[in-house]
C-alpha cells in the first residue's frame, strides 16, 4: 500500500507539472488581450500597448514560463493582472465554497442515487423500477441551467419558499447558509443522482444474483441485512470507482450553477479570469482544480482498495 | 454472426438449452421486444426527421413568419418571429449531428485507448491512464473555451471538444473491463492460435466489453446534447440563426414566464430522444449478448 | 473576512424617517451586472465600475439631474480666457484619511491621467490640455493651445477623479483600494462576491449621504440578477435585459429608470477590405436592415429604431433633421449591389455572445439582409476574442453596440474621426469629417456647432463607415422604496445619483 | 412435533429417525413467461446422523432439490409437494420462521467457495455474523467461538486466517471456512452441494474427513451432492440417484455399488475411470525410434513480482520429453506448477531459463514471426470449458478461428472442416451456430477439443480437460479423447489431478511437487509402484468408487497423513 501511495504521488506530481504547462500555453493561445480587459471599452490601441508592456506580456514566452514555475515553487501563485490582488487572497475561500457545493451535491446524489438504485434493483422490471429509470432519464436529459432556472422560478419567484439570499457564510449564520445551499445543491445533484441510480441498479442486479447473497440468506440473515450488508456493499465497488469521474463532471457543472445562483466559488472565479484573460488566475485555478481531481482519483483508487480487498493483489 | 435458417434450427434434436428464442434472426428478436422496438421506431423517426429536416420543416427556420412570442404556426412563434416547429426540426438535426458525432469520436478514441491500456498494461497503461487523468483534471469548460476559442466556434470544433472531453469515460470503463477479461481462457486460446494482438483486441475482447460501452454511448449522447447546450450558453455552440435543441432551451429560458413553450418543447424533445436512446441501448445490449437471447420475448 | 462578504451590521440597515426630507440610514444592496475588477480611480472597465468609483471619489465637476454640468469639488469653474480653464476648489474638503484636499492633489491627479503609462480612460479627452498647474492653494489652471469645447465633459467624466497625492505616492495599490473624498468609504472588495461601502461622516456636503452603506453584488447572469431583484435579495440592479423589461414594469413595487438615447447598436465595416471598400455595398447593407423589426424582435420594442443621426436629439439639436435617412429598402439595396457587381454577396459578420444587447440585434437583422439577397455568416465570439477580431480586422463586418463617451456631439470623433477608438477598427479616414470635427471642437457658438456636426453626420451617412441600427432602452430597476435615484440624464454617463439616494424603508 | 408418517421409502428408514423428508417435490422455473419443470415428484428422506448422497448427471435437479429445502431458489421458482423438517412443513412457511431454521437447524455448504463467500468481508466477520444472527451473543464471545470453529475445521493458524479475506485462502481453506460457517449453529442437517469439486485429491480427502468427523461430533445428518462416485463410496450411507429431475434409484451405499438396479446407475458406475488390471494404453507404432515432439530441458518459470517485489518461482528446472504419438501425464497437488509448465510450452508465460523444443525448434528463442509457422503444430485444451470459449462466438466460429487465423484454407473448406470436426467430437453438425451457453459442460469441452484439433496439431497440451465435468460426461470426453489420439496419433501433455484418468490415458507420467519433478517414468511403474512418499500420498488420497475398498484406502491415508 505504501509503495502504491508513493508511486501514485510521484505520478500526481508529474501530472500537475503537465497540467501547469499545458494551461500556461493554452491560456495564452486564446485570442484576446488582458490589457484590453484591464482598460475597458474605450481605451485606444496606444494605451493598450503601453499596458501590455506594463504587464510584461511582451517578454518572451519561455522567460514567462520559467518565471511562472520559479514563483510557483516558492509558493507564489501570482497576482491577478486585472485586479492586482494576490491569487492566494481569494483562491482558498473560493475553492472552499465550490467544494462545499460539489461535495454536498455528491453526497446528496450518492445517498439518493443509492437508495433509488437499490429500490429499482430490488423491484427490477416492476412499475417502481420503470418509473425510476424514466425519472433518472429526466434528470440526465435536462441541462443544468434549465434545472437551475426552473428551480429558481418555482421556489424563489412564484412560491418564494427558498428565495435566493445574499451569500452568508456558514460561520455567521448556519441556517441562512443552509437555506441558500439548497437550490444550487439540488440543481447540481440532479444529473449525477440519475447516473448513480442507474449504476447502482445495474451493479445490484448483478450482486443480487451472486452466490454469496444466497449464502447470506442460507445463514438465516434477515432480508434487509442481506441486501444492505451483502448485496449493496459489493455493488458499491463499481459505483465508487465511477464516482470519481462523476465528481469531475460535477466540478465542470459548477460553472453554470455558480453563475445562475451567484455562488462565489472557484468556477466563477475561473470564468471571470478566462473572460479577462487573467493568466495568473487561470493558471492558479486550473492547477488547484487539477490537484483536487487528481487527489480525488487517488482517493477513489484507495477507496476501492480498501473496500475491495481483492484489488490489492492484482 | 452465423445465423441458421429457422427451419433447420427447429429440426434440431433435443437441445440442452431451452432458449428457444435463440434461433430467431436478430431483427426479429428486436421486434419481439416491445420496449426496444418502440424506442427503435422512435429513433428511426427522429433520424428520418433529422436527415430530411429542411424538407419537412414547414418554414425556413430563419424566416420571420409572424409576430414574435405569439401562438401562430403549429407550435408558436419565437422571440425573433420564427416558426418554432421548423426550428425544432432543424435544431434536432443539429443537436443529433453534434452529439452523435461527438460521442462517436469519444467512443472510438476512448475505447481504443482503454483496450490498449488494459491489454498491454505496464508502462503503456500508466501513460494512457495518467494522461486520461490529466484530461479529466482540466475543468471541461476551460478546455472547451480554449479549444473553441482557438479553433473558432464552428460546429466541427464543438464536436471535437466534446469528443475529447468524453474520452475518459470510455477509457476508464473499457480499461477496467479489459483487465478482468484479458486473462480469460478464451483470450489465451486466441493468443495460442497466433492471432495478432490487434485482432484479439478488436475481435475477441471488444465484443465482450461492449455491454457497458453501449450503455455509456447512449448515456453520453444525452450529456453531449447538454454539453453543446452549455457551450451555446457560453456562446460557443451552434451559431445563430442555426438552432440546436440546446440553444433553443437556453433562449427559451428568457421567456419562461411569457411563453413557456419555448423552453418546454425543446426540453421535452431532448428527454424523449435520450429516453429512447437509453431504452434502445439497454435493449441492444441484451440483444447483442448471446447469453440474453430469448430471455424476454 | 475570509472570502465571505462583509454584511453590514444590522444596525446599519435601520432606516430613520426624517419628517419632510429624505430618511436617513439604511443599507442599499445593489446587483451589478459585472464584477468591477479594477478599482483604479482613473481607469474604467465599464459602467458598472463607475458606480463604485463615483461613490469613493469626486471629480471637479459633475452632472446634475438634467445633465447640466455643475460643481463637485469645484466651487467655481469655467474658461477664464479662450485658452485657460480655471477651477477654484471648495474649501475644507477632506479625504477619507482625514487629510485636506489641496490644489496640489488636483494637479497631481490630472497629471496622472495625462501620463500615458496610466492608460487613463479620460486620457484621450485631455489630449488638448497643454499644462495643468496650481495657481494658488485652492485654484487650478488648465492651459490650452487651442480652444476645446469638449473639455468640461472630460472634467465631468466618471474617471476624472481627484486622488490624494500623498496616498498614491505612499505606494497604495490603487487597483485594490480606494481612498478619495467621496460620500462613501470603501470597506472591502471580495471578487465575485461583493464590494462594500459605508458612509463617510466628514463628507463635504453636510446632509449627504443619506444611506449608511451600499453593498454591490456582482450578478453576471441576467436571469439571476433579475430574479435577485424580484425576490428582494437586492434593492436595485443595473442593466435590465430587454427580455425582462416587461416583467419589471408590470410589477408595481418596482421602478424602471431608463433612457432610450444613449446606448446604440451599429454595424461597422472594414472600409479597406473588398468589397466593403465600395460605398454602394456598405449602403446596400445599411438599407437592408429592417430597424423597426430588429427593435421588435431583438429588444422586444424596448428602444427606438435609428435611421438618422448617431447623436440623439437630447444633446444634438440637428438630429431630427436627419431622421429617415436610412430607411429599410431591400429593393434599393439589391439595386446597389447589382451596380457594384455584388449580387448574392456573402457577408462574414462577427459579433459577441457575451452581451445579449449586442448579440440579439445582430441576429435580428439577418432576415432583412437575406431579403436583399445577401447571405450572412454570423460568428459569435466571446467578448475579448471579439475585441481581438475587431481590432485585428479578421472579419470585414462587425456588429457591435456601445454608447458615446459623453453627451455632446464632440463625442462623434470616437466613431467617425480618423483616430477614434471605434473608427480605428474600420480603417476609416475622411479628411472632410476630420476637419469638421476639429472645427466643432474649437467652435463655441452653439448654432455654428450645430451646423458643423450636422454636416459631419450627413457625410458619415453618405460614406457609411458604420451604420447605426437601434437605440436600446437601458436602465436600472429598483424597488419604489429606494428614493432619489435618477437614471443618468441626457447621455451624461455618470452614476452620481447614487450619492443622493435614500431609502424609505428596508425591503 | 406432529409426526408425519412417511410412506416408507424403498429402503425403509424408520419414520421416527427421519429428520428431513422430501415428498413428491416438484419445482418449476418461469422462463420467458412459461413454467418449465426442473424437478418432478422427487421424494427422499434423511435420518438423524445419516449421510445421504445425491448423485446424477449434470442438470438433473440435485442442487434445485436441495435448495428448495431452505427456500433459496430465486423468485422465478415454484415449488409443490412437501418438505418436512422434524414436524414442520417447510413449504409455505413464512419468511420469519424459515429464517429461524436456516443456518441454525439446517445449514448449507455451497459448491464454489470462492463465489459463495462474500469477497469483501473476512471469513471471521462472515462466521461471526452467522453466529450472531441466531443468538445475541456479545462480539467477543462470537469471535472466540469463531476461532474455535476454525480450529475445529482444521484451518492452520486460525487466529491469523480469521482476518483473511476469501481470496487470500487456498481453495481447500475456503471450503473449510464455508463448512465452519455452516456448522456454527450446530445444525441438525447439513446440505453440502458438491463440496469438493475442483479441489485436488489431497484437499478433497481432508474435507471428506472433516465432514465425517463433524457428523460424529455433532450427530448431524448430511446430504451430500456430488458427481464423484469415489466420494460417494467414501462418505455416504445411502444414495439417491437422480436423472432428468426425477429419482431413479435409492439404495444403501454398499448395495448400490454391488448391485445397481437402474440402468442409469449402472451406466454411471461404469463410467468411472478406474484402472483395470493389466490394461494400459498400448504402445503403438511410433514407439520404435520415434522422433521427439516435445523436449523441455531445465525449464524455469518465474512470475514477476509487482514493482520490485520479489517474483515467485513456480517451476524449478523441469525436464520432460514426449515422443511422437505418446501421452505424458503430468500430475501433482494443487499449485505444484502443472499449468505453468503447460502455459510455458505454448508461450503464454515466458520461460526464465531452459529450453522448450517443439518438433525440433526451440520456441523460447524464436521471433514472433518465425513462431507463426510453428503455431499450427501445437494447440491447447483448457481446463474450464465455460471460459475457454468466447461467449460471443458461435461454436462453429470458435472452431474455425485457428484455421482462419492461420489461413488454413478458403472459407468453404474451413466450413466443411468445422462440420467434420464437430462430427469427430460427436456433436451434431447442425449445432455449428449455437453459442457456448447453450451447450452443456461436456459439449463445450468437446468443442474445445475440436478447436484444438482443427489444424491437425502434432502436440496437444490438455490442462485438466475433464476436472469440471460430471462422471458420465467425463467418461464420454475421455473415450473420445483416447479415440482421437489413437486415430490421429498426436503427442500430448495431459495435465490432471485425477490419477485414474491419467493412468487410463498416459504412456508416461511425471509427478510434480513445488515446481520440481519428483518422479517420472512409464505410467504403470509410477502409479503402481511409486518410489516417493509424495506420489504414494497422492495415490492414496484419491477415493475409489467402491465402499469397501475405499474404507481400506481411507485407513491407509489417515495413517500417512496423521
Ligand atoms: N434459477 C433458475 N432458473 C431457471 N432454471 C433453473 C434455475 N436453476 C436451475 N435451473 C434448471 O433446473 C435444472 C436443474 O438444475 P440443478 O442446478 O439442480 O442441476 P444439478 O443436478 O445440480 O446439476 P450440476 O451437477 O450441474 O450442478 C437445470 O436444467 C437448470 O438449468
Ligand atoms: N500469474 C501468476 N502470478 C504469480 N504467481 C502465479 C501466477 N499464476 C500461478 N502462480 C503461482 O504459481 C504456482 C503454480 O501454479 P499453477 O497454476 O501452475 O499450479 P497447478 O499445478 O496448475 O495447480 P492447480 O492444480 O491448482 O491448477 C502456484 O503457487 C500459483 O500460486
Ligand atoms: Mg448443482
Ligand atoms: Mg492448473
Amino acid at each position: 500500500m505504501r509503495r502504491f501511495l508513493v508511486r501514485r504521488f510521484g505520478q500526481a506530481i508529474v501530472q500537475l507539472l503537465l497540467v501547469g504547462s499545458i494551461v500556461f500555453f493554452l491560456a495564452r493561445l486564446i485570442p484576446g488581450d488582458p490589457a484590453r480587459a484591464a482598460l475597458g471599452d474605450a481605451a485606444t490601441e496606444e494605451q493598450v500597448a503601453l499596458t501590455r508592456a506594463a504587464m510584461h506580456l511582451d517578454e518572451p514566452f519561455l522567460g514567462q514560463f520559467l518565471g511562472f514555475w520559479a514563483r510557483l515553487f516558492q509558493g507564489d501563485l501570482g497576482t491577478s493582472m486585472i485586479s492586482g490582488r494576490a491569487v492566494m487572497q481569494d483562491l482558498p475561500s473560493r475553492i472552499g465554497n465550490s467544494l462545499e457545493l460539489v461535495l454536498l451535491a455528491l453526497a446528496v446524489s450518492l445517498v439518493v442515487g443509492i437508495v433509488l438504485g437499490r429500490i429499482a434493483a430490488t423491484r427490477a422490471d416492476k412499475p417502481a423500477d420503470h418509473a425510476l429509470v424514466a425519472g433518472s432519464i429526466f434528470g440526465i436529459s435536462l441541462p443544468v441551467f434549465v434545472v437551475g432556472t426552473l428551480l429558481l422560478l418555482v421556489f424563489a419567484v412564484l412560491f418564494p419558499i427558498l428565495p435566493p439570499r445574499r451569500f452568508t457564510s456558514p460561520w455567521e449564520d448556519p441556517v441562512a447558509h443552509l437555506q441558500i445551499l439548497i437550490l444550487p445543491v439540488v440543481t447540481l445533484a440532479a444529473a449525477s443522482c440519475a447516473v448513480i441510480t442507474r449504476m447502482t441498479r445495474a451493479a445490484m442486479l448483478e450482486t443480487l444474483n451472486a452466490d454469496y447473497v444466497r449464502t447470506a440468506r442460507a445463514k438465516g440473515l434477515a432480508e434487509k441485512r442481506v441486501i444492505r450488508r451483502h448485496a449493496l456493499r459489493t455493488a458499491m465497488l463499481p459505483v465508487v470507482s465511477m464516482t470519481t469521474v462523476e465528481l469531475t463532471t460535477l466540478i465542470g457543472s459548477t460553472v453554470l450553477v455558480e453563475t445562475i445562483f451567484g455562488w462565489p466559488g472557484m468556477s466563477s472565479l475561473l470564468m471571470n479570469a478566462v473572460g479577462q484573460r487573467d493568466y495568473p488566475v487561470i493558471q492558479a485555478v486550473v492547477l488547484a482544480a487539477a490537484t483536487i481531481v487528481i487527489l480525488v482519483n487517488l482517493v477513489g483508487d484507495l477507496a476501492v482498495r480498501v473496500l475491495d480487498p481483492r484489488a490489492e493483489d492484482n | 454472426m452465423a445465423t441458421a435458417p429457422e427451419s433447420v434450427a427447429q429440426a434440431l434434436p433435443d437441445t440442452p438449452s431451452r432458449a428457444n428464442g435463440g434461433r430467431k434472426p436478430f431483427f426479429k428478436r428486436m421486434l419481439a421486444n416491445r420496449r426496444t422496438s418502440v424506442a427503435g421506431a422512435f429513433l428511426l423517426l427522429i433520424v428520418v426527421v433529422a436527415v430530411l429536416a429542411p424538407l419537412i420543416a414547414p418554414h425556413d427556420y430563419r424566416d420571420i413568419v409572424g409576430k414574435p412570442l405569439t401562438s401562430g404556426g403549429t407550435l408558436g412563434i419565437d422571440d425573433f418571429g420564427r416558426d418554432v416547429l421548423s426550428r425544432l426540426i432543424i435544431g434536432l438535426r443539429t443537436s443529433l449531428g453534434v452529439a452523435v458525432s461527438a460521442v462517436l469520436v469519444a467512443g472510438v478514441i476512448g475505447v481504443a485507448l482503454g483496450l490498449v491500456a488494459g491489454y498491454v498494461g505496464r508502462w503503456v497503461s500508466t501513460i494512457i491512464m495518467r494522461g486520461i487523468d490529466v484530461l479529466l483534471s482540466f475543468p471541461p469548460i476551460v478546455l472547451a473555451i480554449a479549444v473553441v476559442a482557438i479553433l473558432g466556434p464552428a460546429l466541427v470544433n464543438v464536436v471535437l471538444v466534446i469528443g475529447v472531453l468524453y474520452i475518459p469515460r470510455f477509457t476508464r470503463i473499457v480499461y477496467s473491463q479489459v483487465l478482468s477479461i484479458r486473462s480469460m481462457e478464451y483470450v489465451e486460446a486466441s493468443k495460442i492460435m497466433g492471432t495478432r494482438p490487434a485482432d484479439i483486441l478488436a475481435k475477441t475482447i471488444l465484443p465482450n466489453v461492449s455491454a457497458p460501452i453501449i450503455v455509456q454511448l447512449s448515456l453520453s449522447v444525452s450529456f453531449a446534447i447538454q454539453m453543446e447546450a452549455g457551450l451555446s450558453f457560453l456562446g460557443l455552440g451552434a451559431q445563430p440563426p442555426l438552432p440546436s435543441l440546446g440553444t433553443m432551451v437556453g433562449a427559451g429560458r428568457d421567456f419562461l414566464e411569457v411563453q413557456p413553450t419555448l423552453l418546454i418543447y425543446p426540453s421535452v424533445l431532448i428527454i424523449l430522444v435520450v429516453l429512447a436512446l437509453n431504452v434502445f441501448g439497454d435493449g441492444m445490449r441484451d440483444l447483442l449478448d448471446p447469453r440474453h437471447r430469448g430471455k424476454n420475448s | 473576512a475570509c472570502g465571505n462578504p462583509v454584511t453590514l451590521p444590522e444596525s446599519m440597515e435601520a432606516v430613520r424617517p426624517n419628517a419632510g426630507g429624505p430618511s436617513r440610514g439604511g443599507a442599499l444592496y445593489f446587483g451589478l451586472s459585472t464584477d468591477p475588477a479594477n478599482l483604479d480611480p482613473h481607469v474604467s472597465t465599464g459602467s458598472a465600475s463607475d458606480y463604485l468609483r463615483q461613490l469613493a471619489y469626486n471629480g471637479l465637476v459633475q452632472y446634475d439631474g438634467s445633465g447640466e454640468i455643475i460643481a463637485d469639488l469645484a466651487s467655481e469653474f469655467g474658461w477664464s480666457d479662450r485658452l485657460t480653464y480655471k477651477v477654484k476648489l471648495r474649501p475644507g474638503v477632506r479625504f477619507h484619511d482625514g487629510s485636506t484636499l489641496t490644489a496640489e492633489d488636483v494637479v497631481f491627479s490630472f497629471r496622472r491621467m495625462m501620463d500615458k503609462e496610466t492608460a487613463a480612460t479620460s486620457g484621450p479627452l485631455l489630449d488638448q490640455v497643454d499644462s495643468v498647474e496650481a495657481v494658488d492653494a485652492t485654484t487650478v489652471a488648465f492651459r490650452f493651445e487651442q480652444p476645446d469645447v469638449a473639455f468640461p465633459f472630460a472634467l465631468a467624466a466618471p474617471t476624472s477623479n481627484v486622488v490624494s497625492r500623498k496616498w498614491i505616492e505612499s505606494g497604495a495599490n490603487t487597483k485594490t483600494q480606494m481612498m478619495g473624498t467621496g460620500p462613501f468609504r470603501f470597506v472591502e472588495r471580495i471578487p465575485g462576491v461583493s464590494t462594500t461601502f459605508v458612509r463617510f461622516d466628514d463628507y463635504f456636503e453636510p446632509e449627504l449621504p443619506y444611506l449608511n452603506g451600499i453593498v454591490f453584488q456582482p450578478m453576471g447572469d441576467d436571469y439571476a440578477r433579475v430574479t435577485a431583484l424580484r425576490t428582494a435579495t437586492v434593492d436595485m440592479i443595473d442593466y435590465v435585459p430587454a427580455t425582462h423589461v416587461g416583467v419589471i414594469t408590470r410589477n408595481p413595487r418596482l421602478r424602471f429608470a431608463s433612457d432610450k438615447t444613449f446606448g446604440f447598436g451599429f454595424v461597422g465595416f472594414v472600409t479597406t477590405q473588398r468589397p466593403f471598400d465600395d460605398v454602394r455595398v456598405r449602403k446596400a447593407i445599411a438599407l437592408s436592415i429592417n430597424r423597426p423589426s430588429v427593435l421588435d424582435t431583438a429588444l422586444l420594442g424596448n428602444g427606438r429604431p435609428m435611421d438618422g443621426a448617431l447623436m440623439p436629439e437630447t444633446f444634438a439639436p440637428y438630429a431630427s433633421r436627419l431622421d429617415g435617412s436610412m430607411p429599410y429598402d431591400p429593393e434599393q439595396a439589391k439595386f446597389l449591389l447589382k451596380q457594384a457587381g455584388q449580387e448574392g454577396l456573402t457577408l462574414p459578420v462577427v459579433t459577441t455572445s457575451s452581451y445579449s444587447v449586442i448579440a440579439r440585434p445582430a441576429q435580428a437583422m439577418l432576415p432583412g439582409l437575406r431579403a436583399a439577397g445577401m447571405n450572412v455568416n454570423l460568428t459569435q465570439q466571446e467578448w475579448l476574442t471579439f475585441r481581438a477580431s475587431v481590432a485585428g480586422k479578421t472579419f470585414p463586418v462587425h456588429s457591435w453596440g456601445t454608447a458615446p463617451k459623453f453627451g455632446d456631439p464632440a463625442s462623434l470623433s470616437d466613431f467617425i474621426g480618423s483616430s477614434g477608438a471605434f473608427a480605428e477598427n474600420l480603417d476609416f479616414r475622411d479628411d472632410k469629417i476630420d476637419d469638421l470635427l476639429a472645427q466643432g471642437r474649437r467652435t463655441t457658438d452653439p448654432n455654428l456647432r450645430n451646423e458643423i456636426y450636422l454636416e459631419a453626420e450627413k457625410r458619415a451617412l453618405e460614406l457609411v463607415p458604420m451604420t447605426y441600427t437601434i437605440r436600446r432602452e437601458q436602465g436600472e430597476a429598483h424597488y419604489t422604496h429606494v428614493r432619489g435615484y435618477e437614471h443618468p440624464p441626457k447621455g451624461a454617463w455618470t452614476a452620481t445619483a447614487l450619492r443622493r439616494t435614500w431609502m424609505e424603508k428596508t425591503a | 412435533m406432529t409426526t408425519g408418517t412417511t410412506t416408507g421409502t424403498e429402503t425403509g428408514t424408520t419414520p421416527s429417525d427421519t429428520i428431513l423428508a422430501v415428498e413428491r417435490l416438484s419445482v418449476d422455473f418461469q422462463i420467458a413467461g412459461e413454467w418449465t419443470p426442473a424437478v418432478k415428484d422427487v421424494s427422499f428422506s434423511v435420518a438423524k446422523g445419516e449421510v445421504v448422497a445425491l448423485v446424477g448427471e449434470s442438470g438433473s435437479g440435485k442442487s434445485v432439490s436441495s435448495m428448495s429445502v431452505l427456500g433459496l431458489l430465486g423468485p422465478n421458482a415454484r415449488r409443490r409437494g412437501s418438505i418436512r423438517f422434524g414436524g414442520t412443513e417447510l413449504l409455505g412457511l413464512d419468511e420469519e420462521a424459515l429464517r429461524a431454521i436456516r443456518g441454525r437447524r439446517i445449514a448449507m455448504i455451497f459448491q464454489e467457495p470462492m463465489t459463495a463467500l462474500n469477497p469483501v468481508y473476512t471469513i471471521g466477520e462472515q462466521i461471526v455474523e452467522a453466529i450472531q444472527c441466531h443468538e445475541p451473543v456479545p462480539a467477543a464471545e462470537a469471535r472466540a467461538r469463531t476461532l474455535e470453529l476454525l480450529k475445529k475445521v482444521g484451518i492452520p493458524e486460525p487466529e491469523r486466517r480469521m482476518h483473511s479475506y476469501p481470496h487470500q485462502l487456498s481453495g481447500g481453506q475456503r471450503q473449510r471456512a464455508m463448512i465452519a460457517m455452516a456448522v456454527s449453529g450446530s445444525p441438525e442437517v447439513i446440505i453440502a452441494d458438491e463440496p469438493t469439486t475442483a479441489l485436488d485429491v489431497t484437499v478433497q480427502a481432508e474435507i471428506l474427513e472433516l465432514l465425517r468427523r463433524l457428523r460424529e461430533d455433532l450427530g448431524s445428518a448430511v446430504v451430500i451432492i456430488t458427481h464423484d462416485m469415489g466420494v460417494v463410496a467414501d462418505l455416504a450411507d445411502r444414495v439417491v440417484v437422480m436423472r432428468e429431475g426425477q429419482v431413479v434409484e435409492e439404495a444403501p451405499v454398499t448395495r448400490l455399488f454391488s448391485d445397481p438396479r437402474h440402468e442409469y446407475t449402472r451406466k454411471l458406475l461404469s463410467a468411472v475411470p478406474r484402472q483395470q488390471p493389466g490394461e494400459e494404453p498400448e504402445a503403438d507404432a511410433g514407439d520404435a525410434g520415434g522422433s521427439t515432439t516435445l523436449r523441455v530441458a531445465d525449464l524455469e518459470v518465474e512470475y514477476p513480482g509487482r514493482l520490485g517485489r520479489k517474483g515467485f518461482k513456480a517451476v524449478h528446472g523441469v525436464s520432460v520429453t514426449i515422443e511422437k504419438g505418446k501421452v505424458l501425464g503430468l500430475v501433482g497437488e494443487s499449485g505444484s506448477g502443472k499449468s505453468t509448465i503447460g502455459r510455458a510450452i505454448v508461450g503464454l508465460v515466458r520461460a526464465s531459463a531452459g529450453s522448450i523444443e517443439i518438433c525440433g525448434q526451440d520456441v523460447t528463442s524464436l521471433k514472433p514471426k518465425e513462431l507463426r509457422g510453428l503455431r499450427r503444430k501445437y494447440s491447447m485444451v483448457f481446463q474450464d470449458p465455460g471460459s475457454s470459449l468466447n461467449p460471443r462466438l458461435s461454436i462453429g466460429d470458435s472452431i474455425a478461428a485457428p484455421m482462419i487465423v492461420n489461413r488454413y484454407a478458403d472459407r468453404r473448406a474451413v466450413q466443411q472442416r468445422v462440420l467434420d470436426l464437430l462430427d469427430q467430437v460427436e456433436l451434431p453438425t447442425g449445432w455449428a451456430d449455437r453459442f457456448p451457453h447453450e451447450l452443456s459442460g461436456g459439449q463445450r469441452q468437446r468443442v474445445g477439443i475440436a478447436r484444438a484439433l482443427a489444424l491437425d496439431p502434432e502436440l496437444l497440451i490438455a490442462d485438466e480437460p475433464t476436472s469440471a465435468l460430471d462422471v458420465s460426461v467425463q467418461a464420454t470426453v475421455l473415450r473420445l479423447f483416447q479415440d482421437l489420439q489413437d486415430r490421429l496419433g498426436f503427442s500430448c501433455l495431459f495435465i490432471s489431478h485425477d490419477l485414474g484418468v491419467v493412468e487410463l490415458l498416459s504412456h508416461d507420467v511425471a509427478v510434480l511437487q513445488h515446481g520440481r519433478l519428483v518422479e517420472s517414468g512409464p505410467a504403470r511403474d509410477v502409479l503402481r509402484d511409486p518410489r516417493t512418499d509424495y506420489t504414494r500420498r497422492l495415490i492414496a488420497a484419491a477415493p475409489v468408487p467402491d465402499p469397501v475398498e475405499q474404507a481400506e484406502r481411507r485407513r491407509l491415508w489417515r495413517e500417512m497423513a496423521g
